[in-house]
């Protein structure tokens, strides 16, 4: 479906970014403290405004991820959370955001009696999701799983990094499917108290691309969220944050909706001082 | 995939570059020997590595075995383990390529030790991840990195063992990729560390190759190597790979044609106390990775791994902390897929009781993990011919804790009495 | 006597006919290489023992002190030092002639290590005395005796170290004498034991005198080794002892004509806490027998010995437990004598920073032994020429933990920061 | 004096042990546990019946002892012995035994400003002693230190080890000076259960030889002293045992004297039983 992205038809994904600019992506890991909680926690994100709800599939090796989001993983390994769960509470959830899962290569691969990423796929797009991001796949070893994923209608996320420039950016900008997840910095997951020169260095590579960005890794407040908008991103992606409200907080779920609301809200200011400056400037100067 | 089904580079895209790179570097300083770069390591590894190392026959066990046994001494290197081969290789080709830091993961020991000898002898700032776990029983290992200068940082995550320092370490890099290079300490990881390591620790097969002909005028009818991550084991069995009729291998090294003589190359698993899996609570009571494992992505490749039916990785075991990993070297997945190389897998018990024959048969106290190879020599000499090698990949100074300890617990063939070791 | 005024066989007389069929053998086997005796004991030094070690560049060093430092790696011999050269020449000797059983004295451990993987390697039934002092702080060491074998017999008597494990397996030796080999450790005790030990230790200086010649293109200014007992000294300096133009020396081994080099020779004693002796006590603060010590007769030798005005032996101090003996070698003795070596020392504090920096700068940790080298370098390089070859006589893993202990009481210059080191 | 001590005039200590055969010699360690004590104790023995007495001057590394004289040893210097109060102590001494020193050759070196034997020998002289043992001076060695004994007419006593053989037992038995110290068996001083063979092989050895021949190393009850006479000695030498003695008892001297007269009686019931055998066979035969 996605085969030439620029061209094909848009993508839920790829709608609800585009449609709700500036979009709020949000992020939990599922199974943190249990599948029912999860439920409650994505309807509260729902709510609360979230354009897009990626839902981390826990893996026991999560090399990209910072310590917020490995302690949720483990909690959620604790707590049982299999695939099978997994696509179980997908299958029960109605959101008005698209779902993504996000999970590593060998949960994809391992699903089913071989190892295959077809099931896996198959069974995603059964379950409703509409797309797939897998922090350990990069473009050069994707196609298994492109191909099933364009057979099924779900989009392939790629995260573009810091270091992604030169012939591989224009590889993976040439195969963007549903958004491009700019990677704000280099490292792992994980909030933190600033926005990185490298998100602007980033969003100013990537703005030649007519495709969807949106800026994840270390968001964590309306006014990062404002700042990244207003740095030329489609959309802000938020995990580790609602991740700490999720282990922190005496109500979750009211806490994640009220943050998503506050996230929403700061990326709305940054789209809007967008368009003051537009206005006062004939020419737009990036940040 | 880079053997076979297996291999690949299953790593977070602020990676990629960097392997592009480690690639490029790869290409040029180790195959063409650009700037005379294996010149230097060749001699380094001389001077400060102490190489070659002999192949001795080992008298005793021959007699005993009535077969010619050689021992292919890498618990000489400098260090007290082959680990040096591939840590001073990685370093010195950071160097090359302009880096300025170096790090990496550490499990028993051995590779952060090497590693922090090698960069403290190439003046490069180095970090060690190391688990919680090992950090506090392999003290003296974390000492030895440390008076090296290098910095060790504990992982506390998980089982706080090698596995959660190498996640902790790709971390780090997924940081810092741009001025630091991932010293990785076997022939895991994303490619093209496989071939990498590899091609550092060639050497000991290179050199058992000729030291054997000249000693006993023909190759080894079998080479026996442990197996861990496996770079012991590709290091010994790299140079002997084409020694066999199908010509899949036979070609597999550069200009090489088909050989007459065949050599069978052996690959000893830490069968722990059972091959058996407990998937219930996602433990493997073995690291026979080879033997036992399935398909899948682990730290950057595609290979066989001790996983879950789900895919998640399993905690696995053995007497030997440096055996003690779920995954194994993409390029072992392939040859032992394709035959070319038989794995096996010896327990606990029988790696103990190799420990203590080489002991008190030899005089060389070997490292728990070659003692994995000694315990198969005892149990299947019968069916490795008339002429063996097998590498002793490190010495066991830093395993007389554990042996003790395991020894006590035990009624062991080979065994002194432990009861009046404290004198 | 042996050694101008210095030698000699001062031993009961139950011992002398065993001294004079050593004598025998030592004329036939080690001089004559009768029955190939010296082919063999080459080939196992060579296959079992790691020989030739290298002679390193020191390239940090060098640059620090601006000047060529080479450094004799006999820390990757077999067992982590030199000890193994005598150790297996003495047990193979004792096979020669027919022995049964091998017996030996260790204080820090260093030389029973080695005595027991020789004896291990060629089958001879093995004890090892050691003090109980040593024994309870050298417990790895006493672990890597048992499991090649061997027995240790902790001596309880006086303040439980090397002096008191020499006396003891005196006693053993002159009980079992017709049947039993005393494997002495070092260049001391009765003729010919100083030669014996001597010439089998002079391996190092041989291996090193070509290979300078081969990197430098000619001697070295100065050769640099610590001395304890002196076999590491005597090992490395008896190559180029002839190497001056004193006719006395150049004419000293076989067939040598005076040389165009001179080559000086230094000793570095331990110096402990201080050069001053507590008579009143019977303490000497350091082991800088050379330096200080006075003429007298033990354990078989007359040398020089830090003794009371009375006598007495003392006790002797050093923070290097191989270092800590209140005798030396008769032939070092003379050789000091006559001004052919020149006898230094530098303290417990020196030797710690000289651990702790080539460890930091060039990824060795050197045995506390070889450390006091590395601390007189630094003191004095200034006066050692353009071209030293410092012997580097064993590792430093045995001592981690006195290292870290003895370093967390001073404010060391080349330390790094212990107090992290739990990690 | 006996530089060939077979035409030389007899000794003092040749004379104690040809004219009170079978002779009892006595070995103490000096200053165990003080010099006082010493001296009570020597005197004790000369009264029990020896008929020569070693007093051992300690130093620190007694190769050629066993356990019980170390701890004497180690007793003696803990409580200050030095050569001069060992001197003293023998200025004081009037026994009828002669006296020996026994002790090792670095104490006899090392007594004088510079290392040389002739100042020990002088004062040896000169407090009465009448000859020397040294346990780590085999013939080889003992040039210097047996000039400056006969030039003080002083003994030096060698032992004759069950190991000293062929060529070296016909120098040794050449330079006998005072009487031929037979050590009983292989090893170091010390108390043993029964007399060795190899006491009577060496005995056996010696016959031919005609001197003065005692044996120590193990001697500990009258009935050895009694089994040792028979087997052909002149003497019995007789240390550890009464260092035990020193050690434990609650009256050292007077157990001192009682032991020495039960070895001596012992001696004397070995030598009378050679006699009756004599009379019983014409031919001696060995046991």
């Amino acid at each position: 479906m996605t085969d030439d992205s620029n061209a094909a038809p848009e993508s839920d994904i790829e709608t609800a970014i585009r449609e709700n600019d500036p979009a709020l992506i949000t992020y939990i890991t599922a199974g943190d403290p249990s599948l029912e909680d999860t439920k409650r926690y994505v309807e509260a994100l729902d709510r609360g405004g979230s354009d897009l709800i990626e839902l981390g599939l826990p893996f026991s090796e999560p090399v990209a991820e910072g310590a917020t989001i490995q302690a949720a993983i483990n909690r959620a390994l604790d707590a049982g959370t299999t695939p099978e769960g997994f696509f179980e509470l997908v299958d029960d959830l109605e959101t008005e955001a698209p779902l993504l899962v996000m999970t590593y290569y060998n949960m994809i691969l391992q699903y089913g009696s071989e190892p295959d990423v077809r099931p896996f796929v198959e069974r995603a797009a059964e379950a409703g999701l509409s797309g797939i991001i897998v922090p350990d796949l990069p473009a050069e070893e994707a196609d298994p799983l492109r191909e099933a994923c364009d057979d099924h209608g779900l989009d392939l996320v790629f995260i573009v990094a810091p270091t992604t420039e030169g012939e591989r950016l224009e590889t993976i900008m040439s195969q963007v499917s549903g958004f491009a997840y700019v990677q704000a910095r280099l490292g792992t997951t994980g909030a933190r108290a600033d926005v990185s020169t490298a998100t602007h260095e980033s969003l100013e590579r990537l703005s030649e691309y007519d495709v969807p960005k949106a800026v994840g890794f270390g968001v964590s407040e309306g006014d990062h969220a404002a700042e990244i908008i207003e740095a030329g991103a489609d959309g802000v992606i938020v995990g580790s944050a609602l991740i700490d409200i999720v282990a922190g907080s005496d109500d979750p779920a009211a806490d994640l909706e009220a943050k998503a609301e506050e996230l929403k809200r700061g990326a709305v200011r940054g789209a809007e001082s967008l368009t003051v400056d537009a206005e006062d400037t004939p020419e737009p100067e990036q940040p | 995939s880079t053997f076979g089904d297996y291999g690949g580079q299953y790593v977070p895209e602020a990676l990629m570059p960097a392997l592009q790179e480690l690639e490029d570097a790869y290409e040029r300083y180790v195959l063409e020997n650009e700037d005379g770069f294996m010149d230097e390591f060749r001699e380094r590894m001389h001077d400060f590595g102490g190489r070659p190392t002999p192949l001795q026959r080992a008298d005793r066990l021959s007699e005993r075995y009535d077969r010619e046994i050689y021992l292919k001494r890498e618990d000489l290197v400098h260090g007290g383990a082959h680990k040096l081969n591939n840590a001073l290789g990685q370093v010195l080709l950071a160097k090359y390529m302009g880096k300025e830091r170096i790090i990496a993961e550490t499990g028993a020991g051995q590779h952060g030790t090497a590693t922090a000898m090698a960069a403290a002898h190439l003046d490069m700032p180095c970090e060690i991840y190391m688990g919680r776990t090992d950090v506090n029983r392999q003290r003296p290992n974390v000492y030895r990195m440390r008076m090296n200068g290098a910095e060790v940082n504990p992982v506390e995550a998980g089982s706080g063992t090698l596995k959660e320092a190498i996640n902790e370490t790709f971390r780090d890099w997924a940081t810092t990729v741009e001025t630091t290079h991932y010293v990785i300490g076997s022939v895991v990881g994303p490619h093209p560390f496989p071939k990498l390591v590899r091609d550092f620790q060639a050497v000991i097969g290179r050199e058992a190759r000729e030291q054997i002909r000249e000693k006993a005028g023909r190759l080894p009818d079998s080479v026996v190597a442990c197996a861990g991550g496996g770079s012991n084991t590709m290091g010994t069995f790299h140079e002997f790979v084409p020694d066999c009729a199908d010509p899949r291998f036979a070609n597999e090294s550069s200009g090489r044609s088909p050989r007459d003589e065949d050599v069978d190359l052996y690959a000893v698993e830490a069968g722990g106390s059972s091959l058996e899996i407990d998937a219930e609570e996602g433990l493997a009571p073995n690291s026979a990775t080879l033997s036992t494992g399935t398909d899948g992505v682990l730290h950057g490749a595609m290979t066989k791994l001790l996983q879950s039916e789900e895919g998640q990785i399993m905690e696995s075991h053995s007497v030997s902390a440096g055996l003690d990993y779920a995954g194994v070297g993409p390029e072992l997945s392939y040859l032992a897929e394709t035959g070319r190389v038989t794995p096996v897998s010896v327990d606990d018990e029988a790696a103990l009781n190799g420990f203590h024959r080489l002991s008190r048969l030899e005089g060389i106290i070997p490292a728990l993990e070659s003692s994995h190879a000694l315990g198969y020599l005892e149990e299947s000499h019968d069916e490795l011919g008339d002429l063996v090698v097998v590498n002793i990949s490190g010495r066991g100074d830093k395993d007389l804790e554990t042996v003790l300890e395991e020894t006590e617990k035990r009624d062991l063939e080979a065994a002194p009495d432990v009861e009046v070791f404290d004198g």
